[in-house]
């Protein structure tokens, strides 16, 4: 897209925006067992930070309701970067004080926010208009399940609980970019990176990149590409060695995850 | 031919004929539209009715139009709403007193009432994405009768829908229409002009344009003039009556603070 | 439409608030030449007068440009009429002053015009929205032909003029009434109150109503139906009597004509 | 897949790529999008583009916008405006100057020039029913592939359209997308905010949602939050660059004056 700013915008050249130090990798591969890595990597907050860091400046952005709404307070203000709410709101920031508390002023949580100078608000129509239109660059949710394909879950347990999609749906196809933010295993110990999801689909490869409290990754089509890693998280914490892999040769990656990966 | 054309059906949903002397009330002012309550505004609201409801989760509900509902325990209904209330309030204390037969909705997480009678079979829903249900309704307002969109491919929103290959595939999806939509905003005035406040606006304008009679509640019925003409959100030509309600809770699910 | 008020809107029960003087209608058809014919009749400001009468309270009603535009400055204003001007207008109101005119403020006509209190501006996708959605009660047109099935064609003369559609087939197709206000016969005298249009359509069977300044007409499927003359104008003055009858009787109208007849 | 996804196609239009290092200048200020003025807005605005330009007639077009396209002479255009100037103004400056090779609108009465190329064979049309324009502009947009209306049929405006059969029969069209979206608006800021002057709102704001680069030139830029949130009719999201522009005509065809 022809944008007079330089710099990139989140899901335009993803790849040089998004930053995350590659030297944190690790290059031995010591036996851990899977609850071990349970407990490693980023807490909540300082996986926030990170992500927080990875967004280009000026992107607008549509955090999900959960763990990515907390992106919002590591971000840099100096970035310039817009937050969309789907309910009908562009220009989050921050929470209210109990005296500019507002219950007309909430986030696709149900949340009380605050906004910034140069915010607007507006009907959902125009709000979904901006998302399956290709406005908003960069989409951050959270998930159930995240396969090789890039396809997610993150909507229905079938028979066991009755939520509804939400714009889940919307979000992954008209999101210029979706990044999965969630924790690495289930309650269970289950590892939430599959080879195939099992539960519903809210997408089907549309997932450019996933961060969890062990790293980041990308789904290739064959196996997930381990980005980076958190501080102390070893390749062996990830999960699978046939489904986690550092290298970047993708021999069976769809077309469009193989469009992720150009610079 | 234009002297009677129907609009887009929503899936049970009818555009009425037009009825003489059917026993709605009569409004007052120049454009009749104004009415004294949810009482009189609501009267002509029957059992099996399929009605829009403006709201997301609790933010920008018509309050005062579901209360009047409850009151008057009209059953059988159809309810078009994001989230058919949230935490046993809004449109969910209609699923508690037995009076929604069927439910179109987006997300109903925070709904214990809905998903328990619906697991227990006694009413039936159908969920849409989020977007393709604001795009349905306002398809059903603005006489398109079915659009293309890429939202729910390869998912169970595609069940039973036509997929057809544009730049990418995409779903078919037809238009949304109600008997009532009920609708709550910030300020109106006699036409019926509406002005939401923040982020209360929600699905209430696209609303106003899809039901045979679209019932608006306002916090302050103000001058014909008042709201600047520019930035009326919901112009009147969508609203057939109007009604200044009273006690809003506004309620809010998560007030969360600052920290100091 | 369970509307309030007891008092139909156009489009809903026309042949109730539509109320020409039947009486005016001739029983003598005494000979007529046609030229005669064009100077009988209603003026162009009692035309224009005599539309505004018919208008039922509290419309919404759409102008066209040309002749209908003329019929906004006899409508009564007691009868709220609110005016739609599909360049994203609502509530048109007279003209303005040296002092109020401003150049943003126009018809689709482009010309200036004021607005009353309760007016509304808006986009052109939500303009056609309230047409085509069908909330538009009545639109009045000018016509180059009208024939018996309803039909119109006012846009197109080809080879000849380039103008283009406009909004007209947006009109005739969302309003729930369309009215032609034309002359009777165009400039080389020829009736443009035909059997079937020749020129490109406007729209196939769309017009409830027809008035010239020799009195208001229906198209039936057949025939025109005469509803109501002007002063002094008879039945042959209006053209070949095959095609023009006071019988309310519609053997072939087609249902969507014979709907427009139910009261 | 999300990471690049095309919109629907415009005829003869197109989603451009990203473009890294591609001449396009800088804008300032926090979001990187305030030109200086036209020739630093319109710097990469290429012969063979298809460009939308917002007005009615002549009420809301981006004078200056269309000056800069004057002065630099780029040619092979593919234009979409309701009327592509009025007599003798706006876009039909471009038309005298041969830079336009197509065209796409509504209504053209009143644009002898447009008449004449288009009976010489020099520029090629495409008319399209007002209602249908806008809404291929919104549709294309707001990621809606193609949409049903019952606009046109049986008309010439039918031909070559699929037809099917809903309440009534409709035509098949499709969104419609530019390159570039050029519109003026009263007010806006750094953000790309709009705020529109009673009817020269028209078209400006679907076509802000339906181009790769939206240029948006202003009477007045204000400060970020001088325009109240709520009354915002194009949110800055849809606009890529903004400057301030001078010299309005903002002429009126028709300044009819009320009777004494």
């Amino acid at each position: 897209m022809a944008r007079p700013s330089a710099t990139a915008l989140a899901g335009e050249t993803l790849t040089l925006a998004h930053t995350p130090s590659r030297e944190a990798v690790a290059v031995t591969r010591p036996p851990s067992s899977g609850t071990q890595a349970l407990l490693r990597g980023w807490s909540d907050a300082a996986l926030a930070a990170e992500v927080a860091r990875a967004i280009p400046p000026r992107s607008v952005v549509n955090l999900g309701i959960g763990l990515p709404t907390q992106v919002a307070q590591y971000l840099d203000p100096a970035a310039s970067i817009m937050i969309h709410s789907e309910n009908g709101l562009l220009g989050v920031e921050g929470r209210p004080t109990e005296a500019t508390l507002s219950p007309t002023r909430i986030n696709a949580g149900k949340e009380s926010v605050d906004v910034r100078p140069g915010a607007a608000y507006f009907d959902s129509a125009l709000s979904f208009a901006m998302i399956r239109g290709g406005h908003v660059n960069l989409a951050i949710l959270g998930g159930m399940q995240v396969d090789v394909q890039g396809s997610l879950a993150n909507w229905s347990v079938p028979g066991r609980k009755l939520t509804g999609m939400g714009g889940a749906m919307d979000l992954v196809t008209g999101a210029r970019a979706v990044w999965v933010m969630m924790r690495h295993a289930d309650r269970s110990g289950a590892s939430k990176l599959l080879e195939r999801c099992t539960l519903p689909l809210t997408g089907a490869g549309v997932v450019a990149r996933i961060i969890t409290e062990l790293g980041w990754f990308r789904p290739t089509g064959t196996h997930f590409e381990v980005i980076s890693l958190a501080p102390g998280v070893t390749l062996s914490d990830v999960g699978d060695p046939a489904l986690f892999r550092t290298d970047r040769v993708f021999e069976n990656a769809s077309r469009a995850t193989q469009r992720a990966d150009e610079p | 031919m234009a002297v009677e054309h129907e609009a887009a059906e929503a899936p049970g949903g009818s555009r009425g004929q037009p009825v003489e002397g059917h026993g709605a009330p009569s409004g007052s002012g120049p454009f009749l539209k104004v009415f004294e309550g949810a009482a009189q505004a609501l009267a002509d609201l029957h059992s099996g009715a399929v009605v829009m409801s403006g709201g997301f989760g609790l933010c920008g509900i018509p309050e005062c139009s579901i209360a009047e509902l409850l009151r008057r325990g009209v059953r059988d209904l159809t309810l078009i709403s994001n989230n058919i209330g949230n935490r046993g309030k809004g449109l969910a204390q209609l699923l508690k007193s037995g009076q929604v037969r069927h439910a179109i909705c987006s997300y109903v997480g925070g709904n214990p009432d809905l998903e328990a009678q619906f697991f227990a079979g006694e009413l039936t829903l159908e969920l849409v994405p989020q977007g393709t249900f604001a795009e349905r309704i306002r398809a059903g307002g603005a006489g398109i009768r079915a659009f293309y969109t890429p939202t729910g491919v390869g998912t169970v929103a595609a069940e039973g829908k036509e997929v057809r290959a544009f730049d990418r595939p995409c779903l078919l999806e037809t238009g949304l229409r109600a008997d009532f939509a009920l609708v709550k905003a910030q300020r109106g005035d006699a036409y019926g002009n509406l002005w939401f406040k923040e982020s209360a606006r929600n699905f209430s304008p696209l609303m106003a344009t899809a039901a045979t009679v679209t019932i608006a509640e306002v916090e302050e019925l103000v001058p014909l003039g008042a709201l600047p003409a520019e930035d009326i959100h919901c112009p009147g030509i969508f609203v057939q009556r109007i009604y200044q309600g009273s006690h809003y809770e506004n309620a809010i699910e998560y007030p969360i603070l600052r920290s100091p």
